[in-house]
């Protein structure tokens, strides 16, 4: 439905969307410590054919710092980029980092529950507010389009989907499903709508304990100590169930377990890469690693990325063989078949034509 | 308009229920608690049983307001009653109000027969109000001539007994 | 021209103090139609109700107003005085000039002028009173009886015992209910199966109780009295007469793998079966769904794909081609026991509720509910009473219980207390540390609930001399760990996070009505609560009666209850019927409604509005007897007197006896002769 | 004493809608608590602070500080008392009242991210850290990082300062959080 | 406007007069109750000869509600056997109305239902059967009912929303709610006096079915029958009470009424009311069940102390 644009286009204020172009609002974090998340998101909807527009000059959305310390500046600050949105046109934010999701819904939730502070917010932002534009994250996006997504990784091509098989846990944290209200209608302790869209991918979602547990989130780097003991619990769980990797959509999440996870060794285990959704939806979709940002990770990812490579070349030269081998046996079957029917014809008093002899 | 009124003594009708308004007044009785005496109870079984003609006809009679009465939902004696005459009250009061009808000359409440202290408020109150909007002359000034205040003996035949 | 005597009552000084009762009396004299008006101290004294009576003869009075005090405090009183004195009883009304005018004014002049209004506007009414008569109600003296648990068993026994016939229905193959599936009981931890079964068999032996077992009520007519009951018995292939119960059926049986309802899905059982041993009556249902036969019928096969059964029975007792039939059953009272469910921790929740994904949604195969517990623990269960957990069948060395799962709790589950879970729990405890004496019990709970004869006792035992570990604390998750089932709480009391690495968890899942409720609370005009429970009439005086006169309530269908307080309750239910079976007929009070069939163009606008279902419509004919149209029809016997119908109705056709149009017209015509 | 605690739950129910008296004490909050191990005060306990108790304990307390706003508590709780949410409303008001005692590591963290915010309109990591560092005295940690950061290209040296920064200043001043 | 306007073409006529002449030969009916031609605008008709079949027009003018004659009021209509009746989208309602209240099965009678786009304010116009917004009926602006589903016949093409008058009716029931209540008073008394009881606006309203009235009952008599402010109050809130939820907006009362009261607004106004409150609008769906009559747990309540 939505046309492609220079998915990096800013869109002037004013100057009305093409319809369907999602307002797209980065955050501080995938501008700063994870632009692979930016560079593998733009690629990936440009890829899906989804338009994106980047609101402009959008501001920080406070993080926990600001609602920590003063509620109405944590409601005010994302209500200026929804303004800003809704002042361009738009009548959808993409928000890809979870903590800005969360704030940007949070806001959105808040001034449409408050009357009062509907009516403060146009004084406080100096500028008009009608809380029109709905908040998306990256999750529910992708999850709309998880057939198309599905499609385009099963499909045959040069260089064979590396996900297929590969086992990946879905790591959902704390922002993307509490409070509930923003779990966009998905179970917040058990949710699956990440685990959809990997299973789209053409990988294995496993089943384990810790996709919702914290992370530790903005305590990464006020209180370190905190991070490490939680985010072992969470890789932990995460090898003993067999994944190879663990899926974020969350750039808070991704530093606290790309980042740290060296100091969180306890026994040497082979670390586990941390991949974005953004940048598994990519491989399965045949983008290049490159344009993925995946060389960005703490965690390198090349040897995962290797082994899947040899896994899926494997796994197209098998299935070749069962091909050809099926081929072989039908050819033979209908040879036999055409036999019989000629002795059948041969010979009329032949219990199978009918009659009884 | 509010000190033009100090003096006059509002006319007020009630129509409640048996089961809880009228029992609740009833225990307003039994704790002593002293209201206003400008309102007249009349005592039905039910607030489904109340058709909004009693309430005009009370106006009619020069009331100078009224009140209606009867349990809380979900705790009608006749599981349902008060259900009913909740949306005919709604219908009848926005109804009453758009030809004119000040709605703070009709009071409807919801007063159980434990809510004695309640009742002394709803009952305050509305003469509180109705005595701040004065007599109610628009109404009857209505009337063929000034409606006469002795007791009217022919309120149709009476039943041979 | 009415004759009416007004009354105008001291009550001593109750009225006296701020009331001039006799400017009252002399105001009313010259009321018009007013033939005496008198005060006395007393009114309601002996000497007082003598002077009425007198007045009533003197002045052959056609009416009585008594001024005194609220109708509900003597308005019986007075009608019966009146009655004496040979004037028909209805013609009598209070003039409440006590609760609602002595008592809550101080000034005399004031509270005076409002006694008179008061007075006037009952003189008023009285002169549209017309004489009534009490309606009388035959009574048919049999019992129907909804539910075989013990409520049910209970109840049906105790009015069979009282020389009445009883008709006890039970939706499942046999009575029961859950009592048969727990082991032990609280607080004596003696067989439920031991003291329950003689009752089951009592109830089917006895000459008083006829019993229709995989039976459901389809319709119920009437009221009071006289109900007429449709029920539903269900094809139960099997002919009840003939089948001896050997149990052939069950050996042939090829379809074994359906889950046991009796065993809480811990076991299986055949398509044809008896759901327990000692099942009341002894005699198998087929259960069509699950039948190959019958899926074989579904799938249009052309033969039987089965029929191993029938060929087994040698009593022939069994027909594939059984139909539900329907039988009508004449009683006059009705006790529903149709009893509870527990909360389902699965992760469908039919009922929009969202189930508990932090406890795994049950998913995790050693987290059962307390009935799964029940069965696990009964010598008659699937593991002999072993405690065996259901994955693979190894012994728990550490099992947890948790308290109030989706009780206390209106965020995920019900706002009640489900009452029974506490003692249960304290139960379990019990018999698993009995069972596996180097095993670690541990509960997490709120509060202990253990209010009643021996309870708080036994849940100290289970704390004191078995060593059960009570942690006060709700568990936050519940999670598979490997071949462990983790559990992440909290002890409130040390102020110290609680993990478990436990064998099986156990959930004390809430307790909520039966299936079905609704529905038959719609059949029988009785209202549910938010919950689902049946609503009693009156949450202190009147517990075991419902809103429908003539229906009783009984167990754990009400609120949730315990085995004594079902009995109880039940027995209560018995001693209602058997006092409505003790006369012959019943008498109320003419408070129904009239249908003026002149006026009355059937609109039937009244029978929307009625709660009790009491209207219908009725064809009228012309006198060459041709249908020539339809009025409404009130049924005297169960009008309740609420006067709804006649407020809808738009020509006035329809009038309540008690409380008539003319009567309240003049109410409010005489409240315009205040001052 | 009691008033004033009294006064708290109130203001907090003023404030956010939620009642705290609704709380039961049941523990699950803190069962769930990622935190609990290291804040002396759990969920259960701040609630129960707020209802009873002493108003300055329950202000100054530096375990309401420890809270990740991960919303765990607020989402399993059976009565809908949303801790989380006091806890927010807490810190607020002991912000106001000036009881805050917050972690010098945290404190040095929030203001230096919010002035990031209020001078530039965006975070900038380069300065956050380094603001960070000056004040939190932890001058050492992740400087093992920050080579690896840079090379991977995820810190900007220049920050990235919005045009209607004014606008944003602004917007604090009317939010009346002065840093 | 009013000159270039172009008169709806209501085409189905033919249609019209086929099936009624088919169904009186086939006497499947023994009359149709219709419109025909009049000196000026139209008029009622009754049809029993096959042959006159051809006197049935449908136009602009013709704005009488023809289901007052099923109102079982009026037996002797249906003394004269099995009824064929014409009927608009706003008048099928009222049909639906009578089902309802179970004053009517729905086999006794034919409905042959004609697509109406909208019919004049008053049928007595010169000739010019144009829509403008001077002179269409207010009340078919907005029209939910023009393709009627209760009719056993429908003839005619779909038809465009009419054109949207000076001043809808919901305009002046807004400007009305807009004064202030002493000024409403004053309205309504001043119109209400006008009233000479004449109680055109029950007769001829279809759904005024109670064979005695209200108003004519005696013991006790709740509304005072002489014409005064005072008993005419009464009467015309009744009245529409009577009607709340009912009324299908046919018009017809305020048609009638000699002395021009604006029922339709109190009408509306009831409407507004169970519309907000119960969200219940009058269908031609004999099932949906009427507003008084029926409850919610969760009615609204605020005005409830």
């Amino acid at each position: 439905m939505s046309t492609v644009v220079d998915a990096t286009a800013t869109a002037e204020a004013g100057a009305q969307p093409a319809p369907g172009v999602l307002a797209y609002y980065p955050g501080c974090s995938l501008h700063g410590t994870e632009p692979e998340y930016d560079e593998s998101l733009r690629a990936v909807v440009e890829a899906l054919g989804i338009a994106i527009a980047e609101i402009p000059d959008w501001n920080c959305c406070g993080a926990s710092s600001a609602h920590t310390t003063d509620h109405l500046l944590g409601v005010a600050l994302p209500a200026r980029n929804l303004a800003l949105a809704e002042a361009a046109g738009f009548d959808r934010v993409l928000a890809p980092c979870a903590a800005c999701y969360n704030r940007l819904a949070a806001a959105q939730l808040a001034v449409a529950e408050d009357a009062g502070l509907a009516e403060q917010m146009p004084d406080i932002l100096g500028r008009p507010f009608a809380n029109s534009v709905e908040v998306l994250s990256i999750l529910s996006l992708l999850r709309d389009v998880k057939t198309t997504i599905a499609e385009r990784a099963s499909a045959t091509r040069a260089a064979p989907n590396p996900l297929v098989g590969v086992k990946l846990a879905a790591y959902y944290g704390c922002l993307l499903v509490r409070p509930p209200e923003l779990s966009g209608g998905d179970d917040p302790e058990q949710p699956m709508f990440m685990d959809e869209v990997i299973e789209a991918c053409g990988a294995e979602a496993v089943d384990w304990n810790m996709k919702v547990e914290c992370c530790g989130g903005a305590f990464s780097v006020s209180r370190t100590s905190s991070v490490l003991r939680m985010g072992r619990a969470i890789i932990e769980d995460a090898r003993s169930n067999g994944a190879e990797a663990i899926v974020v959509a969350c750039p808070l999440c991704h530093t606290n377990l790309d980042l740290r996870q060296k100091a969180m060794e306890s026994r040497g285990e082979p670390r586990i890469p941390v991949l974005f959704i953004t940048e598994v939806v990519g491989l399965a979709l045949g983008l290049p690693a490159g344009a993925l940002g995946l060389k960005r990770h703490f965690i390198a990812t090349a040897p995962l990325l290797a082994d899947l490579n040899i896994r899926a070349a494997q796994r197209v030269a098998d299935e070749k063989k069962a091909a050809d081998e099926k081929a072989t046996k039908a050819a033979a079957r209908e040879a036999k078949a055409a036999e019989a029917k000629a002795a059948a014809a041969a010979d009329p008093a032949t219990p199978d034509a009918g009659g009884d002899a | 308009m509010t000190d033009a009124h100090t003096d006059f003594e509002p006319r007020i009708t009630a129509f409640v229920c048996n089961w809880c308004t009228y029992t609740g007044a009833d225990l307003a009785g039994t704790s002593r608690l002293h209201m206003a005496s400008n309102v007249r109870l009349i005592r039905l079984p039910c607030t489904g049983r109340i058709d909004p003609l009693f309430i005009v006809k009370a106006f009619e009679r020069g009331a100078d307001g009224v009140i209606v009465s009867g349990c809380h939902p979900a705790d009608c004696h006749y599981t349902s009653g008060n259900y009913h005459a909740r949306r005919r009250f709604a219908v009848f009061h926005d109804i009453m109000e758009f030809i004119g009808v000040d709605p703070r000359r009709m009071t409807f409440s919801w007063v159980s027969a434990s809510e004695g202290a309640k009742w002394k408020d709803v009952v305050n109150e509305a003469v509180a109000n109705v005595r701040e909007l004065g007599p109610y002359e628009a109404y009857r000034a209505l009337a063929p001539e000034a409606v006469e205040l002795e007791p009217s003996g022919h309120s149709g035949a009476e039943v041979a007994s | 021209m009415s004759r009416i005597g007004v009354f105008v009552c001291h009550c001593g000084e109750n009225i006296g103090r701020t009331v001039d009762c006799a400017a009252v009396a002399e105001a009313l004299k010259d009321h018009p139609g007013v033939a005496v008006a008198e005060d006395y101290k007393y009114m309601c004294s002996d000497p007082g109700q003598a002077l009425v009576k007198k007045a009533i003869e003197e002045n052959n009075l056609t009416g009585v107003v008594i001024a005194a005090c609220s109708p509900h405090m003597h308005e019986k009183t007075f009608r019966r005085a009146v009655d004496q004195a040979g004037l028909n009883k209805f013609m009598c009304e209070m003039a409440n000039i006590r609760e609602h005018c002595s008592w809550i004014h101080e000034d005399k002049d004031e509270a005076t002028a409002k006694a008179i209004d008061i007075a006037r506007t009952i003189v008023e009414k009285v002169k549209h009173n017309r004489p009534l008569e009490v309606i009388k109600i035959p009574v048919t003296k049999r019992a129907l009886v909804i539910g075989g648990g013990i409520a049910g068993i209970q109840a049906a026994l105790d009015i069979a015992d009282g020389g009445h016939e009883v008709v006890l229905i039970e939706k499942s193959a046999s009575i029961g209910g859950h009592m048969s599936q727990l082991s032990e009981t609280f607080p004596t931890l003696d067989c439920s199966q031991c003291i329950l079964t003689p009752r089951m068999v009592e109830a089917y032996q006895h000459p008083n109780i006829k019993l229709h077992t995989w039976s459901e009520v389809e319709k119920v007519d009437g009221y009071i009295g006289n109900f007429e009951v449709t029920i539903r018995k269900k094809a139960r292939s099997v002919d009840e007469d003939l089948c001896n119960g050997c149990g052939d059926c069950q050996g042939v049986c090829p379809s074994k793998k359906i889950p046991s309802e009796f065993d809480a899905g811990l076991s299986n059982r055949t398509a044809i079966y008896v759901p327990f041993p000692q099942a009341v009556p002894n005699i198998p249902v087929l259960d069509r769904p699950n039948c190959s036969l019958f899926k074989g019928r579904a799938k249009g096969l052309k033969k039987d794909a089965c029929g191993k059964c029938k060929e087994a029975c040698l009593k022939g007792a069994i027909d594939y081609d059984t139909e539900d039939t329907f039988v009508t059953e004449e009683v006059g009272a009705i006790v529903v026991a149709t009893g509870f469910k527990l909360y389902d921790i699965g992760r469908d929740q039919p009922e929009g509720l969202t189930g508990y994904g932090e406890y795994g949604y049950g998913e995790v195969p050693d987290v059962i509910d307390g009935l799964q517990f029940e069965r696990l623990a009964s010598a008659s269960g699937p593991t002999a009473g072993a405690i065996l957990r259901p994955s693979d069948g190894t012994e728990p060395k550490t099992v947890v219980f948790v308290h109030c799962v989706g009780s206390r709790d209106p965020e995920k589950g019900m706002s009640y207390c489900s009452k029974i879970c506490c003692m249960y729990n304290a139960k379990h405890a019990m018999l698993y540390k009995h069972k596996v004496h180097d095993g670690r019990a541990v509960a997490f709970y709120m509060d202990i609930r253990a209010a009643g004869k021996g309870y708080d006792e036994f849940s100290r035992r289970a704390i004191e001399e078995d060593h059960a570990e009570y942690i006060r604390g709700r568990v936050s998750r519940i999670f598979r760990d490997g071949d462990k089932v983790k559990v992440w709480g909290f002890d409130t009391l040390s102020g110290e996070q609680v993990v478990i690495d436990a064998d099986m968890v156990v959930l004390a899942t809430a307790v909520r009505p039966q299936d079905g409720v609704k529905e038959l609370g719609q059949k029988l005009s009785v209202s549910v609560d938010a919950d689902g429970f049946i609503n009693e009439a009156h949450p202190k005086l009147r517990p075991v009666e419902t809103n429908t006169a003539g229906v009783f309530v009984a167990g754990a269908c009400q609120s949730p209850r315990d085995i004594p307080d079902a009995v109880a309750m039940a027995s209560a239910t018995g001693a209602k019927v058997l006092g409505l079976f003790s006369s012959d007929e019943l008498e109320r009070e003419p408070a129904v409604a009239i249908v003026n069939e002149q006026t009355c163009i059937g609109c039937m606008r009244c029978e929307l509005v009625c709660p009790y279902g009491a209207i219908e419509q009725r064809e009228v004919c012309t006198v060459d007897g041709h249908v020539c149209g339809h009025t409404a029809y009130v049924n005297p016997g169960v009008c309740q007197g609420c006067g709804t119908c006649q407020a809808v109705c738009l020509s006035k056709s329809v009038e309540l006896q008690t409380f008539t149009d003319e009567q309240i017209f003049s109410e409010i015509n005489a409240l315009c002769a205040w001052e | 004493m009691t008033s004033s605690t009294l006064s708290l739950a109130t203001e907090i129910e003023a404030a956010t809608g939620i009642n705290p008296a609704a709380c039961y004490q049941c523990g699950k909050c803190s069962a769930g608590c990622p935190m609990a191990s290291e804040s002396d005060l759990r969920p259960h306990q701040v609630m129960r602070r707020v209802t009873y108790g002493s108003r300055e304990k329950a202000l100054r307390d530096e375990s309401i500080w420890l809270c990740l706003t991960c919303e765990t508590c607020s989402t399993r709780c059976p009565n809908g008392c949303d801790p989380a949410g006091v806890i927010d409303a807490l810190r607020e008001i002991s912000i106001e009242s000036g009881m805050a005692t917050m972690p010098r590591a945290m404190r040095a963290f929030h203001k230096t991210f919010l002035e990031q915010i209020r001078a530039n309109g965006r975070l900038h990591e380069v300065g956050l850290v380094v603001g960070y560092k000056l004040r939190s005295g932890a001058l050492m940690n992740d400087v093992t990082n920050t080579p690896g950061l840079l090379s991977r290209g995820k810190l900007g040296i220049m920050p990235d300062k919005i045009k209607g920064v004014a606008e944003v200043k602004r917007l604090f001043d009317k939010c009346g959080v002065t840093l | 406007m009013t000159d270039t306007a172009t008169a709806p073409v209501y085409t189905g006529v033919d249609d019209l007069r086929r099936i009624a002449r088919e169904l009186l030969e086939a006497g499947d009916v023994r009359v149709i109750i219709g419109w025909e031609a009049a000196r000026r605008g139209a008029r009622p008709v009754f049809v029993s000869d096959p042959a006159e079949t051809d006197k049935l027009i449908f136009d602009t003018r013709c704005v009488h509600n023809l289901v007052t004659y099923l109102n079982p009021r009026r037996d002797h209509v249906a003394e004269l056997g099995k009824i064929a009746l014409v009927v608009k989208g706003c008048d099928v309602k009222a049909v639906a109305g009578l089902l309802r209240e179970s004053q009517l099965g729905r086999a006794d009678v034919v409905l042959i239902g004609v697509r109406c786009g909208g019919v004049l304010e008053e049928n007595e116009l010169p000739a010019a059967l144009a829509l403008t917004p001077e002179t269409v009926a207010p009340r078919c602006y907005g029209c939910d009912n023009r393709e009627p589903t209760l009719t056993d016949h429908l003839v005619g093409e779909p038809q465009p929303e009419p054109p949207r008058p000076v001043m809808t009716i919901d305009e002046r029931v807004a400007a009305l709610d807009g004064q202030p209540l002493e000024e409403r008073w004053a309205f309504w008394t001043e119109q209400f006096g006008k009233c000479v009881r004449c109680y055109a606006c029950r007769q001829v309203c279809p759904l005024c079915i109670c064979e005695q009235c209200i108003v004519e009952k005696t013991r006790p008599q709740w509304i005072e029958s002489s014409a005064h402010p005072r008993g005419n109050l009464s009467w015309n809130v009744t009245r529409a009470i009577h009607l709340a939820g009912r009324c299908v907006d046919c018009g017809e009362c305020e048609r009638f009424c000699p002395v021009g009261i604006p029922l339709s607004l109190l009408n509306r106004k009831l409407q507004d009311i169970v519309r907000e409150r119960y969200d219940y609008t009058v269908s031609d769906d004999p099932e949906n069940a009427a507003p008084i009559g029926d409850y919610r747990l969760d009615d609204q309540q605020e005005f409830i102390k």
